[in-house]
């Protein structure tokens, strides 16, 4: 969030989400090469201009080994970004290349319709190479540490404690900029104590969850609200051996879950949309939403087909274990997973233990396999399906429950790879039939939150991808 | 006076010696692999991960590394705060929980001793009954809803004067640290008014209060002078060990008013393995405390001579 | 001789667990400058109640001054809040206590302590109070004063802290000074020192003494006139020759005898009083004596003897010496058969 | 004097009766004597009532209230203690398409203004179950967005919960968020797709409490889905404390949670406190090095990160994902906070040693560990009261922190402390969720307190001797 104000990419967002010109000022692009001309008057917050070779250095610095930085996998498009990665090939070798000062060249390891689109995430922001070296291995631990090319630039930061952001003088774009200070005062997690700062008139904006909502209903202040576009689903373990790799009992499972009880009942905080498939409702299909051109398949709540499921489950692998359900230590976690235990409890007669564990753990838990379900969720990367679409692909590292099918692979192959929308959003709508048919996961809910937003400011930009919320173009009325 | 202060130092040492050691053999044994993080890291980069923090080395290397690092006072850099230096961690953060344990002591301390003189004067009389009962409502009741009534109170005041007189939350200046640091020092300060009420109690019929008053000397030359010097003693051994009890328990009181103390570091860096994180904390925290009880026996001695020549 | 301090019908009550102890039932004496007056008794006869509670230092509740008057130099002392009552304590009377290991702080220096009353009742500044302290601690004889006044009482000897407490009572030169057993907790040789240095203070302050014990070789050695209580009441009082010699109550008897002197014959067993002093929750009707008596009469289990004037300086509450009662004689035959 | 003249009889001598010393008061025991103490403090007979009952409360409490303290109920969620309530039986829940204009262009630029909309009404009657409302279109809107709140709406800006927004050509909207039987006020706002128009119309209704069949039988309420037909009223069962934030009946909630509680808030700071004064004890008894090195491993047991030793305990007792860790929670509190008791016994057995009675016991030829634990600790009785009436909460809080973060006891089980987690967060709007489990722990730490003053009367030979 902090970030996206900071710095610009080569295309940003504006407020409905459309890709406009950022450092670009345009752009072409075909099966091959992408190619963009920065604009003339893009600056540093030093002054210097913002060149070509910037995005190169940058880029080159994301897939080198020896940063190993954890988004290295979002530039896979790009030719030898998978090779450089893995120390096979140079980072000179990267398929990226800078004709002059003012005009970049990409070329493509595979045809990729939403590469523009990708390079708004931050992995792809420009860094100077001067600069850089010249901080060492100090590089962005203090305000003073950084350059930056965006809207705003850092002027004061105490970790974890508050920090202030100024209008960039240098900024091509700054005289739209109203706002001359963004000053984020108070950082803690503690929702009831930012809802006090509100009150107190400390803060302009904060989020509000289950618990303080009606405290701020009391206080008459104006609630605002926005669906995120991060779906929250349970995943099953499919390793072989694993109760949870058998699909009756998934299916069992899955006709006993009623969206709306968690919706309306556990979350009962307004935004929240019932979770019916992978694909958030925003994604964009051929020429419609996604979801209203390939509706998403939905069981209905039947205890009676359950209990079949059920029977046949245990023909198959005998009576049901207790299962383990692994959630992290928030308090709307664990609230969600002794929900998900009295419905398997109350109704199917599962035994389901809830392990609540530290974020370190849990990770590590996840990715040695040791659950039989875990409660996860994944925000959009970047503005196209596939976003979601190769979560589940057997290569996909954040596919914890290993599900492996090579009918799925090979649908997720076939979206990366086409560029004709129609072809690649058949592929998708048949994915989506199959993870509802092999039941590999149990869509929850698509996240919607409420926030406070101080009546006196206006024109905040809330977008389910890029820097979420946006108070580039905010401006204060008296 | 100087020896004895010296000898404690070198024992001080040894216990944080042993603390860091501890520690450091703790660690190691919970599983779960400090590099993970939430989107999966691919084989070669957390090789060279392990290799930055030297994690591929056996256990017992890893600890002789530590240990001359932090003989040298480099406790390393954190693995989930991008190359930020421990040291530079504890330099923000430390200070700040530091003032707030050591407000709350002094709250504790005062609210305690006078309380606990007044309950012992006015003995099974009104104030008596109901300084006992805020005590033991004091105990009673979690400190995180004592953080929440705090905040809340804070909030209807400011309303009620219309602008901001003392601030909700946040760090800065006094006002600030005004009633995190209360709230924090309640429970210490429900203990150390029983301890106070007992030992006054005891003291209050000692023969040489009697010869006090047969002197003549005013009851409140009395109290002062003679009854708190003596009634104090038990209240000084317990504030060791209460100041631990306040360090770690700042962690509820500083999430609730936005305090940027080491209580959060402290917290996550167990939680996320950050183990240069949790031993630079963990060391700092211990040595803090040893000082701190060195300080309190000394200040034992201080005012109770039978000790301090002894 | 002008009397300084004079106690009238002075009843002290304690409410406890039990019901009401009636520790002093109607003491009445008098205290005349520079002369010392021994109340003695067994323990537990109220002696200590009747000083304590002159100087106001019963606790109220669970203690009651139910009765009495007591006037020094003409202002009465009994009941005083404790602001009145300190324009007296520790400058008119000066008090000392039985067991000086516990009745000095012991977290400030021996020379503060006394300084103390010094700065509190004579304005004196710090400086000029320790220096007034150090000359006290020298009166009363202890060895290298100044040293000796920046230590703290756990560095002092039994005998030197009583003599730091009999300095302590003399920083305003009282009239009075109340000595509640001063010695029994000392072993001999120093009771002998101490006792000496309060007679040699008596004559050099011309100070009159209450001397508070339960040894009568104590009294002999020290007092001017003494009083015997026994069960919260005054039953013998007179000059020391009229209780030793002329004793005429069988309680003062019955202590004489019980008393070790060194012209007793060995091989003779001394005769212990019977019985135990009577239990103060329901004090007997008649004389307090009369369980232990061996010459109880009916009157004495249903009547309280009145106090009969035996000479000028010597009284006694007994019922022997009522006209109707037996002849004295045989009290005395009795007092030489045993002496003899 | 008294008019009374003494006749020659009176004189007569009495007769000596020969009384052996009469001992006025029954010689009565250390302990016999510390219980009548006890009995005459009407205080301590309080607490001792009290602990009884909580005993009752956590063993006997499940048999006569056996509610089922996991059984959830999300039509009743956070209900404060309410007398029994009726509801409506209705049909099970059928999904509603709502009103659609067959065909609609949205406008191609926006108005400046747009007039209130009109119709705004429910489409049927509005039950808990979902409150269906429906509104006329309005020309020149692209969208419409819903709102509710709990009381009148003052202004533009008070219009309350965000509920949904639709798109132009939709015009109703399904709300089923969280429904309680209360008056509430919905508000409907045209937009132009993104931003408001500042116009609003409004209605205010109160949906009826309502229950399908099956919800019915499945909450015990009947046997069969056909014993009772749509329309009928049925009283729905009875939670006298309320519920919590699942719908889970707070009294068998707070009955099982003090299972938990009331063992680890007992037998935690018994085990420690013993430890305490032992330590304490002897490394006062002995001083010098020894006290000096028993004194240092107490400063480094409290410097230890718990948190981190808490997980260790955890694996070390191979307590599986999921289940409920009392016994290394209990090891851990037993292990490592014991020092602040030590340190308090220890100063206190400084000062007891320098008494005579202990010099006359060594004289008797008692050895050291009889001296402290006879003569000793006995006088710490003071001291050692105090720490644990403060051993007691601590140990409860402890608990309720570590099951917050999945060291403690396992969901569903609950405990008093974590009941405390989870009411603080809602304590505003329905505040019994706190009170109820907050209330419980205080009385159980004020009953000890109190017992604990008692003892310290009835126990401490110093307080006696005054009386």
């Amino acid at each position: 969030m902090v970030l996206g104000h900071l710095m610009q990419g080569l295309v940003r967002y504006d407020r409905r989400g459309n890709v406009i010109p950022g450092v670009a000022e345009r752009w072409e692009m075909d099966e091959q090469t992408a190619t963009f001309w920065l604009r003339e008057d893009a600056r540093w917050s030093d002054g210097k201009p913002v060149t070509a070779h910037d995005f190169v250095f940058a880029w080159q610095q994301v897939v080198d080994p020896k940063t190993a930085s954890e988004y290295a996998f979002i530039l896979a498009p790009i030719k030898n970004a998978a090779e450089v990665n893995e120390g096979k090939l140079p980072v000179t070798d990267l398929g990226v290349v800078a004709l002059d000062d003012r005009t970049l060249q990409v070329t493509l390891a595979r045809p990729t319709a939403y590469f523009v689109k990708l390079t708004v995430f931050n992995t792809f922001y420009p860094i100077r190479q001067d600069f850089f070296e010249s901080r060492g291995d100090q590089y962005a631990a203090e305000a003073k540490d950084l350059l930056y090319n965006g809207p705003f630039k850092l002027t004061e930061w105490t970790h974890s404690a508050s920090l202030k952001m100024v209008k960039n003088e240098h900024y091509w774009d700054r005289q739209n900029i109203s706002l001359n200070a963004i000053n984020v005062d108070y950082i803690t997690a503690d929702t009831r104590a930012r809802l006090n700062l509100y009150t107190d008139g400390k803060i302009g904006f904060t989020r509000l969850d289950g618990e303080t909502y009606k405290d701020a209903l009391s206080q008459r202040f104006r609630i605002r609200r926005f669906t995120t576009g991060s779906t929250f689903f349970l995943e099953y373990n499919h390793r072989p051996g694993k109760p949870t790799d058998n699909l009756n009992l998934r299916k069992a499972i899955q006709s006993v879950f009623d969206p709306d009880e968690m919706v309306n009942r556990v979350l009962a905080t307004p935004g929240n949309l019932r979770g019916e498939s992978l694909f958030p409702v925003w994604i964009n299909g051929v020429n419609d939403k996604f979801r209203k051109e390939y509706p998403a398949p939905q069981a209905g709540y039947d205890i009676k087909e359950a209990k079949r499921y059920l029977e046949l489950a245990v023909k198959e692998i005998g009576p049901i274990p207790p299962l383990v359900l692994l959630v992290g230590d928030s308090p709307t976690a664990t609230k969600q997973g002794e929900y998900i235990q009295g419905v398997l409890l109350n109704k199917l007669g599962i035994e389901l233990k809830i392990d609540v564990q530290t974020f370190k753990q849990r990770l590590a838990k996840m990715t040695a396999g040791d659950f039989d379900i875990v409660g996860a969720g994944w925000g959009p990367d970047f503005d196209d399906i596939l976003t979601f679409g190769d979560l589940f692909a057997s290569w996909n590292m954040n596919n914890r429950g290993r599900y492996n099918n090579p009918e799925y692979d090979r649908l997720v192959r076939l979206t990366m790879n086409s560029t004709d929308p129609k072809t690649r959003m058949d592929a998708m709508g048949k994915a989506q039939q199959i993870l509802f048919d092999d039941a590999v996961v149990l869509p929850q809910y698509e996240q919607g939150i409420i926030y406070l937003l101080s009546p006196k400011i206006k024109g905040v930009a809330r977008r389910v991808i890029g820097p979420d919320p946006d108070f580039t173009y905010a401006r204060i009325i008296p | 006076m100087l020896a004895y202060t010296l000898k404690r130092l070198f024992a001080g040492v040894i216990t944080v010696w042993f603390i860091a050691t501890a520690t450091f053999i703790a660690m190691h044994q919970v599983p779960g692999d400090p590099l993970m993080n939430d989107k999966a890291v691919s084989a070669e980069i957390r090789a060279n991960l392990e290799a930055k923090y030297g994690l591929d080395k056996p256990v017992t290397e890893q600890y002789f590394i530590f240990l001359n690092n932090m003989l040298h006072g480099d406790f390393g850099i954190s693995f989930t705060q991008q190359n930020r230096k421990v040291n530079d961690i504890i330099r923000d953060h430390f200070p700040i929980s530091a003032t707030l344990g050591l407000l709350a002591i002094f709250f504790a301390a005062t609210g305690g001793v006078l309380w606990g003189a007044l309950t012992a004067i006015y003995r099974n009389r009104l104030p008596d009954i109901v300084i006992m009962f805020l005590v033991i409502l004091g105990i009673s009741v979690p400190s995180f809803v004592f953080a929440a009534l705090g905040q809340l109170f804070l909030v209807n005041l400011n309303g009620l004067f219309g602008r901001s007189i003392i601030p909700v939350a946040g760090w800065g200046t006094i006002w600030h640290m005004l009633m995190p640091s209360l709230v924090l020092g309640l429970g210490t300060m429900a203990l150390l008014t029983r301890l106070m009420r007992s030992s006054m109690l005891e003291v209050v019929n000692e023969d040489y209060i009697k010869t006090a008053r047969a002197k003549g000397l005013s009851p409140t030359r009395i109290f002062f002078k003679h009854q708190l010097r003596n009634a104090i003693l038990p209240v000084i051994t317990v504030l060791g060990p209460q100041i631990a009890a306040i360090t770690t328990g700042g962690f509820v009181v500083e999430l609730v008013f936005a305090i940027p103390g080491l209580g959060r570091y402290f917290v996550q860096a167990v939680q996320q393995l950050d183990y240069t994180v949790i031993m630079g904390t963990t060391v700092f925290y211990g040595a803090f405390l040893v000082l701190m009880v060195i300080i309190v026996d000394i200040l034992y001695g201080f005012i109770d001579p039978r000790v301090r020549l002894s | 001789m002008d009397t300084i301090l004079s106690v009238k019908d002075l009843a002290v009550e304690f409410a406890t667990y039990g019901g009401t102890v009636k520790a002093v039932r109607g003491v009445s004496f008098d205290v005349t400058r520079g002369e010392t007056l021994a109340i003695v008794g067994e323990s537990g006869c109220g002696k200590s109640v009747t000083v304590q509670s002159l100087m106001g230092l019963i606790p109220m509740p669970p203690g009651r001054i139910t009765n009495g008057t007591a006037t020094l130099n003409g202002k009465s002392i009994l009941n005083l809040p404790a602001a009145e009552a300190n324009k007296f304590r520790g400058v008119e009377i000066g008090m000392i206590f039985q067991d000086p290991m516990s009745s000095l702080n012991p977290t400030m220096t021996i020379g503060d302590q006394i300084a103390e009353t010094l700065k509190v009742h004579r304005g004196k500044t710090d400086q000029e109070a320790f220096k007034i302290a150090v000359e006290l601690l020298e009166r009363t004889h202890i060895p290298e004063a100044p040293k000796r006044a920046k230590q703290y009482p756990f560095e002092f000897s039994g005998g030197m802290l009583q003599r730091a407490m009999i300095a302590q009572s003399l920083a305003c030169n009282p009239a009075i000074l109340i000595a509640d057993e001063p010695t029994t907790a000392l072993d001999v040789t120093i009771q002998a020192q101490i006792l000496e240095l309060m007679l040699e203070l008596q004559r050099t302050e011309n100070m009159s003494i209450i001397l508070i014990t339960h040894d009568l070789a104590v009294v002999a050695r020290m007092a001017d006139r003494v009083a015997v209580m026994y069960a919260g009441q005054i039953i013998e009082s007179g000059t020391v020759d009229d209780i030793f010699y002329r004793s005429s109550h069988p309680y003062t008897l019955g202590l004489k005898q019980a008393m070790p002197s060194n012209t007793h014959d060995r091989d003779k067993s001394l005769s212990p009083i019977l019985g135990s002093p009577p239990d103060l929750f329901k004090p007997p009707v008649g004389c307090g004596y009369c369980a232990r008596c061996p010459y109880a009469m009916a009157v004495c289990a249903e009547h309280l003897p009145p106090t009969t004037k035996i000479s000028e300086s010597h009284e006694a509450r007994c019922w022997l010496h009522h006209a109707k009662a037996p002849n004295i004689e045989e009290l005395h035959q009795l007092e030489d058969q045993d002496a003899g | 004097m008294s008019l009374f003249q003494p006749t020659a009889i009176d004189f007569e001598p009495l007769a000596r009766q020969e009384k052996t010393e009469q001992i006025t008061r029954p010689s009565l025991s250390y302990w016999q004597d510390a219980w009548v103490r006890l009995k005459k403090n009407t205080r301590a007979i309080i607490s001792l009532g009290i602990i009884i009952l909580l005993g009752v409360f956590t063993l006997i409490g499940p048999l006569l209230w056996a509610v089922n303290p996991a059984l959830q109920n999300l039509n009743q969620v956070s209900q404060a203690p309410a007398w029994a309530k009726s509801a409506i039986v209705i049909a099970p829940y059928q999904s509603w398409d709502g009103i659609q204009l067959d065909h609609y262009t949205s406008p191609d630029q926006a108005a400046s203004t747009l007039p209130a909309p009109t119709g705004f009404s429910t489409a049927d009657t509005p039950t808990t179950q979902s409150v269906r409302l429906s509104w006329d279109p309005v020309p020149g809107a692209d969208g419409y967005n819903v709102y509710r709140n709990n009381r009148a709406p003052r202004d533009f800006n008070d219009l309350g919960l965000p509920l949904g927004s639709t798109y132009g050509d939709e015009l109703s909207y399904e709300d089923r968020l969280s429904l309680e039987p209360r008056e509430y006020y919905y508000s409907l706002v045209p937009t132009d797709g993104y931003d408001e128009y500042e116009v609003y119309s409004q209605i205010t209704l109160t949906p009826a409490l309502a229950l399908t069949p099956d919800e019915a039988v499945e909450r015990g309420l009947i046997t069969d889905p056909y014993d009772v037909n749509i329309g009928d009223s049925l009283t729905i069962e009875f939670h006298p404390l309320g519920t919590d934030y699942l719908g889970r009946d707070m009294l068998a909630r707070l009955m099982e949670g003090a299972r938990v509680s009331l063992f680890i808030g007992i037998v935690a700071p018994f085990l420690f406190v013993l430890v305490g004064i032992i330590y304490g004890g002897f490394a006062g008894y002995f001083g010098g090095r020894v006290d000096g090195l028993l004194m240092r491993f107490a400063e480094f047991v409290v410097a230890l990160p718990f948190l981190l030793f808490m997980i260790l305990f955890k694996i070390a007792f191979g307590i599986g994902p999921g289940e409920s860790g009392i016994m290394p929670m209990l090891l851990a509190l037993v292990l490592l906070s014991w020092p602040s008791t030590a340190r308090l016994v220890r100063g206190q057995v400084l000062q007891i040693r320098e008494e005579g009675y202990i010099e006359a016991a060594k004289l008797l030829g008692a050895k050291d560990h009889y001296l402290v634990l006879r003569h000793i600790i006995p006088n710490t009785m003071g001291v050692i009261l105090v720490t644990l009436t403060f051993a007691v909460p601590a140990a409860i809080f402890t608990e309720a922190f570590l099951s917050f973060i999945g060291m403690g006891v396992a969901p569903p089980t609950p405990s008093w402390g974590s009941m405390c987690n989870e009411g603080v967060k809602t304590m505003l709007s329905h505040p019994h969720e706190l009170i109820f489990p907050a209330v419980l722990i205080s009385i159980t730490v004020l009953a000890f307190n109190l017992l604990g003053d008692g003892l310290t009367e009835a126990l401490d030979s110093k307080m006696r001797s005054r009386d």
